[in-house]
């Protein structure tokens, strides 16, 4: 068998059979993970944390924005 | 002055142009051609089909050592740095949630990198049949067209073959443009009515952490088992971070907008400055145009094999349909799914699903890209 | 300790400024004068400007081989690039409709080239009698300033003459910013107020698919006759044709606004960064300023008489008006025809019909500049 | 006549010539571009699907989106 | 064949990792926890934290000859380009109202540079106790963290301190984000009840020319005596200069958002890739991150005893809880004084008055790294 | 006293006297530029027109519009 198709298989096997160790390895982490984190009784609260981080930079120039029109009114201009 | 003028004449494309210049410039008008009129892949075949024309305008020097082309091309392409940059885009636009909900389906991701091996052996076939001339790197490059990954292409053969690259990324646009038309009829050749009609019950909801830690999870698979596969995993992970975190909208709207945009102008250009006459005009091109027809089928039906397979031993079986999104070209693949799949039963919605083994098709073809390029260093 | 301060003070400007650097700082302070409370090109003014008065502040070095503005130059001015990206955004901003619609009014844009060519002649015989001292390279480069067009003065101006670049890219937006108030005196000098006067007929609809065609149509005709206006006008059309497509509206997109702005603020840095006092303090400027001012008006005036030329020839009279837009200066000079025609007859709008000159302009001084490169090459 | 002005009109010639060629070859081709166009048919389908092409990938996505729905509304959460 | 498995997985991560590298991935976690969970300083730290984790990788290389890692840093972070930017970035959002309302406040911010310098004894100090190894210019990279602005800090470590430029930037943007946890006690501790419930009479309007002419005037004096501080302090009053001026809205808008979103994931990616074992997991790490937090209490103390040092000499008191502000940290510290002010006296809103000395403490930390550069060239 | 005390040392006091100077003559520039403004008569029309300067490129553009949206119904198509 030339050296070239000899290589070409050697490059298969290892290829197909690393994929399939890593990702079979990932299906097994991503369940552990699942389980894990069900596991983790504040789950709930630091997910809704963090969807509203999103808007805390905007809500903190909010506050400047609110706090300098409050400002402006209470000195009557 | 007469002399002035015949110099201006004997410098001009009527004078010079030679015929496979030509000939390139009709390929460029042909991939224009696709891109606007038949839609194929237009963000990348248009871009690649201009910079096509002008490599091959002789006398314009946009390709010699200070034209614009030549630039691009060593800034982006040679140095690998314009894919990773798309792959981050790429990442902060997906969504693992289908994968998460039910992870098995990577296993489907899996099976279609049979695509890319299989045309590994197909390449190093022709060549010792003589057909062709491709060395063992060259064969490997030409797989990963079978990843259906225009990134990830371009990656590999700017590391192990820079003289294919401008074939390889059309060939890999291309069959991706064409998944509707290349994927049906494989699928239902390996499949029954009955199996087509599985109905497949709704994903869970998965939580906002999930998501979060997932990507630093395949990372940190990759940096334990396959660091070779960092670079573009690594970049794909990243823009995924960015995305869910949630934390830093104004960077993952950028990666996925402006920056993702300047990039895909620039790797367009470059890839097209690729496309010279000598480069592209040969037999080679033809045998690669043809693996890489091959190794979307073959991708193709080794998910739907794979699907099957898992159903022996699964509880919930699974619609094989799904398996030949594992090939990835997301979302196009996972459409197709979903769409035999409503042609075999009205009611039977698989997008979802299919979403699953399509996003892990190109985790998939990554970890395969970082096998080739451990194997070869 | 004291040795200390007053090495601090011996570096500070107060004790090394030269006079040199305090007038361009006061040229630069004008610059952004002129931008901001008269808003004159202020996009590139303003930029130039302040890069002017970066690069003649004493020992901040922002110019030396580390600094930013040395960084600017080498990546985007003296390669080229920065401004090939602009022409591909700007062709990504027009419209060949007008054009499309009324072909012969290329022929305007080929008259208004005249102010190049004239000003060439003018160039070389400022230096002929000994007033300054221009080799034919820089007489090409100060002719471009009639081109009207900001990118294709800065491309040519760093291919042949890069150390007139400065002088040549202020005189030649400080002009385009003055081209109302240039203009219209040698429109109505060149036009009696029946020639002013005629109505134009409405210009047909073009349709999509002659939009799309047109950039490759230019592009063929350059790659057969020109290829050294290839870079420049490939990119134009490149731009063009990306949002004419329609199929890559985000990539068009960005041209002409995201990556377009990131270029703008590096090129003006980048062109005030050629802004020293040796490079401007010297009469050469003050004869490009000249010369500029003349070019304009050249320009405008050959514009005029073209169309007074093509109205014994054909059968529906043109409105000569139309062929000062002919200069380039989008849309500016359109809108003096517009103004100049609306005075004549408050009826007569010519704003559409001057489009078509006035984008034929931009195409005849990219084609100036490749007979320019092709002729030093 | 000194050789630096020989060489300006040289260059005068050369460039306003090549220009009106140029341009003039240009208004030829425009014009051979839209009779050949006038004359094919499918003109009009053509252009209206070029139109509509740039909301093609927003439609995709849409229907993603419709399809997500439509399979969460059925499974009734 | 078994030979090549046995390569790969030799080279694999499992085989080659060690202790150093799984220190520094548990660092790079530490700080994506911080960003996404605590939300400290995330556009940064996010990026850092990955770049921790993809430069640790073992095998991956890249931060290798032609890693991405290593061409961004040497791109963008050795040659001090990214932080310019930033600065520009930044300039284009200040808004000096507040402090051309009010410009005693500037002194205020002159005070809070304390910290820095204090900070730079520190270093010494422990250098010569000998628990650490900082030479003069260590100490000057590392005092710069006392003033509170990332893009200062990784400019100058850039230039004086290389090898530092990791735990650097780490501790200047984990401080920034502790500000609201560091400074309350100590402006409480250094001020009585009657002090911090001072009222601050309200701000008179200032003109829209005051505001663009004012980053002229900065630069002005820059130039004259301190070039030094002419790249930092130059490019943000030129961004200053964009917004201001309103004549070049969508450059100054670019400056802010696009541009800045891109150079901040390169810039966080590429101060990732300094956090390599060696350089971050030694004792002088732990000497920065203590002087780092020194240098925020000292300039943080500073700042409130000058305000009451002013208010000895002026007429209308000002609060000395707006003192605090000085040490930069826009807007975080200013926010602070308004909270801090609103607990003493519900009614007394300090944050426009606190915005003076926030803006004033950026100017004054570019004129001490402008000391610095030029104390040392 | 070892040189690299001595060399902080120098470094503070040059640093904080710098830093002062240069910002308490930052605070007599810009209370003279603020003195010599109010001074100026066309301070007002100066800042609206500015503030009105954005919008004139878009201005521009509208003109544009506004005229070939005029060309084309007063010929009825
Ligand atoms: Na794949
Ligand atoms: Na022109
Ligand atoms: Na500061």
């Amino acid at each position: 068998m030339p050296e070239l198709i000899s290589g070409g298989i050697t490059l298969m096997v290892m290829g197909m059979s690393t994929v399939f160790l890593f990702l079979a390895l990932l299906v097994v982490m991503t369940r552990l993970l699942s389980w894990l984190l069900s596991k983790l009784p504040e789950a709930k609260a630091a997910a809704d944390n963090s969807q509203n981080s999103a808007s805390s930079e905007q809500q903190n120039m909010l506050e400047v924005a609110v706090v300098a029109a409050a400002v402006t009114k209470a000195h009557g201009r | 002055m007469l002399e002035n003028f015949a110099n201006l004449f004997s410098s001009s494309g009527l004078a010079t142009i030679e015929s496979g210049q030509l000939l390139m410039m009709l390929v460029g008008l042909t991939l224009i051609y696709l891109a606007i009129a038949r839609k194929f892949e237009p963000l990348l075949l248009l871009p690649i089909g201009f910079g096509t024309l002008l490599i091959n305008i002789p006398g314009a020097g946009m390709g010699g050592a200070d034209g614009l082309l030549h630039y691009i091309s060593v800034v982006g392409i040679k140095s690998g740095v314009f894919p990773l940059f798309i792959f981050m885009g790429v990442g902060a636009m997906t969504d693992f949630g289908p994968l998460l909900a039910n992870p098995k389906t990577l296993l489907l991701g899996a099976a279609a990198q049979f695509g890319i091996f299989g045309t590994v052996i197909g390449a190093v076939g022709m060549s010792s049949l003589g057909w062709v001339d491709f060395s063992l790197k060259d064969a490997a490059a030409i797989g990963i067209i079978g990843g259906a990954d225009g990134p990830t292409s371009i990656f590999i053969a700017s590391q192990l073959s820079p003289s294919l690259l401008g074939p390889i990324t059309v060939a890999a646009y291309s069959y991706m443009a064409l998944v509707p038309l290349i994927q049906p009829p494989i699928m239902k050749a390996l499949t029954t009515k009955a199996e087509r009609e599985i109905k497949m019950e709704q994903l869970r909801t998965v939580s906002k952490r999930e998501k979060i830690i997932f990507p630093i999870v395949v990372l940190f698979l990759v940096a334990m088992f396959l660091p070779s596969a960092a670079p573009l995993l690594g970049m794909f992970c990243f823009g995924n971070l960015m995305k869910e975190s949630g934390v830093v909208n104004r960077l993952s709207d950028t990666a996925q907008n402006g920056l993702m945009n300047i990039i895909t102008i620039m790797l367009g250009l470059g890839v097209g400055s690729q496309m010279s006459a000598e480069a592209f005009l040969k037999v080679e091109t033809l045998g690669i145009l043809a693996l890489g027809l091959v190794a979307f089928c073959v991708g193709t039906g080794a998910g739907v094999l794979m699907a099957k397979l898992m159903n022996l031993f699964v509880k919930i079986p699974i619609n094989p349909l799904i398996g030949s999104a594992g090939v990835s070209a997301v979302p196009m693949a996972a459409r197709v799914s979903n769409k035999v799949g409503l042609e075999a039963n009205h009611q039977n919605y698989l997008l979802m699903h299919a979403m699953g083994p399509n996003v892990a098709g190109v985790i998939g073809s990554a970890v395969a890209a970082g096998v080739m390029l451990s194997f070869f260093s």
